[in-house]
């Protein structure tokens, strides 16, 4: 089990800021795949992949990062802090 | 070496005064406070910025290492808010002591690009016409970026620091 | 836009806070502090700097003019002391307030570069070794020298001022 | 006649910091020039004029400056403000 955070309008459009998600994936981008294949809301949020980033056990993270023992992945916009 | 995330405001003015102050060394203090704007072109009721408690104070206080890495840095401030803030409001400061101004403008850039495309905020603005996420824009990413092609030492303003007096 | 030489000290933090109070446009603040420095290396009894009375105060002004002739600044604030200086006590101050960070910064690093080779001040250093006269420094006029090949131009800065909420 | 001021080193080694001085120079160069031809302290102080920097009525001025009007003249060394 793995705890899926959402921030900004990711969060908004799945509808919840996180969830308890069972997975097999490997990688970063795997997991994502699998969370577009719920269709509805999820797919509608992930559509374009270039305009959303992650973080693995809270660092930063590419598509291609593994997450066998993550704890904690976050899917959000690109950063607009400062 | 100070990192905060706080919704509470901050005194830029009396963070300014606290950094370092009885510290000889240092002949450099650069600083930048970043501000809610509201123009006319733009109008804004207010901001939120959204955070990612947990990842945030332990990304900045990272990147903080590696400014230290870069430059010879005596100490370093950074806040950063979150939470609804309005117009003329701070939303962010990073203030850098250092023995020579080179270092010091050099750190305090370099910290304000990567809290500006790294630092895990969000923000949204509350507007006459309805609520819109800020998007991020290609500028800081590329401000961003010009610090990778910089080589990470800082032998080059060691090498003159006994001719500088000050600053 | 402030320009002042005073031999009394200031107080970095009141002077910034007080820098463009109620501006809402204005989404960024760039500010530098010089300090008198001593360490073990080079120790420093204390620091007296001379100036051109008359000039001093015109020719800072000129340069406050050309910064606002290459960037959009919203205020601008210069503290340059003179007399006697005690390690750790402030020697110069400049603040700039604009929309965005870049123009902040490189209006402040520029003005920094003209006060350290250009504006009429001297630093007289006295040591237990005796007293004497800093030297200028190579570096410092290269930092002056990079300005000339940058274009006196705004433009760039303006293009994405639309897309910036913020610094 | 033209009003000179000297600074910083420039005043030390010539012991006064101003004085009245009538002269013919057309240029800050010849002006300069005019100074160390009275020996001794302004011989000293003037040696090496790459070490030596100029305004003219308080505005920054070239050895080539023309000072046919001026009032002021200012000899200082290269400043170390900041």
């Amino acid at each position: 089990m793995v705890e899926v955070l959402y921030f900004a309008w990711v969060r908004e459009r799945i509808g919840i800021p996180r969830e308890q998600v069972e997975t097999e994936a490997g990688t970063v981008g795997e997991f994502i795949e699998e969370l577009k294949g719920r269709g509805g809301r999820y797919e509608m949020a992930l559509s374009d992949l270039s305009s959303v980033r992650f973080a693995v056990d809270q660092q930063l993270a590419e598509s291609a990062t593994e997450i066998r023992d993550a704890r904690e992945i976050a899917v959000f916009p690109p950063m607009t802090g400062g | 070496m100070t990192v905060r995330v706080q919704s509470g405001p901050f005194d830029s003015g009396r963070e300014l005064a606290a950094l370092g102050g009885a510290e000889t060394k240092a002949g450099a203090m650069a600083c930048f406070v970043g501000k809610v704007r509201s123009v006319s072109a733009n109008p804004i009721a207010s901001m939120t910025v959204e955070h990612y408690p947990g990842m945030t104070e332990a990304a900045i206080s990272q990147h903080v290492d590696e400014a230290k890495r870069r430059w010879p840095l005596l100490d370093c401030l950074v806040i950063h808010r979150f939470g609804k803030l309005m117009p003329g409001e701070n939303i962010v400061m990073v203030a850098v002591l250092a023995e020579h101004r080179s270092e010091a403008f050099r750190a305090a850039e370099f910290l304000m690009d990567y809290l500006k495309s790294r630092a895990p905020f969000w923000k949204k603005e509350m507007t006459p016409a309805g609520s819109r996420w800020v998007e991020a824009v290609r500028q800081d990413e590329e401000a961003l970026q010009r610090w990778d092609s910089e080589p990470a030492s800082s032998d080059q303003n060691q090498s003159f620091s006994d001719f500088h007096p000050s600053g």
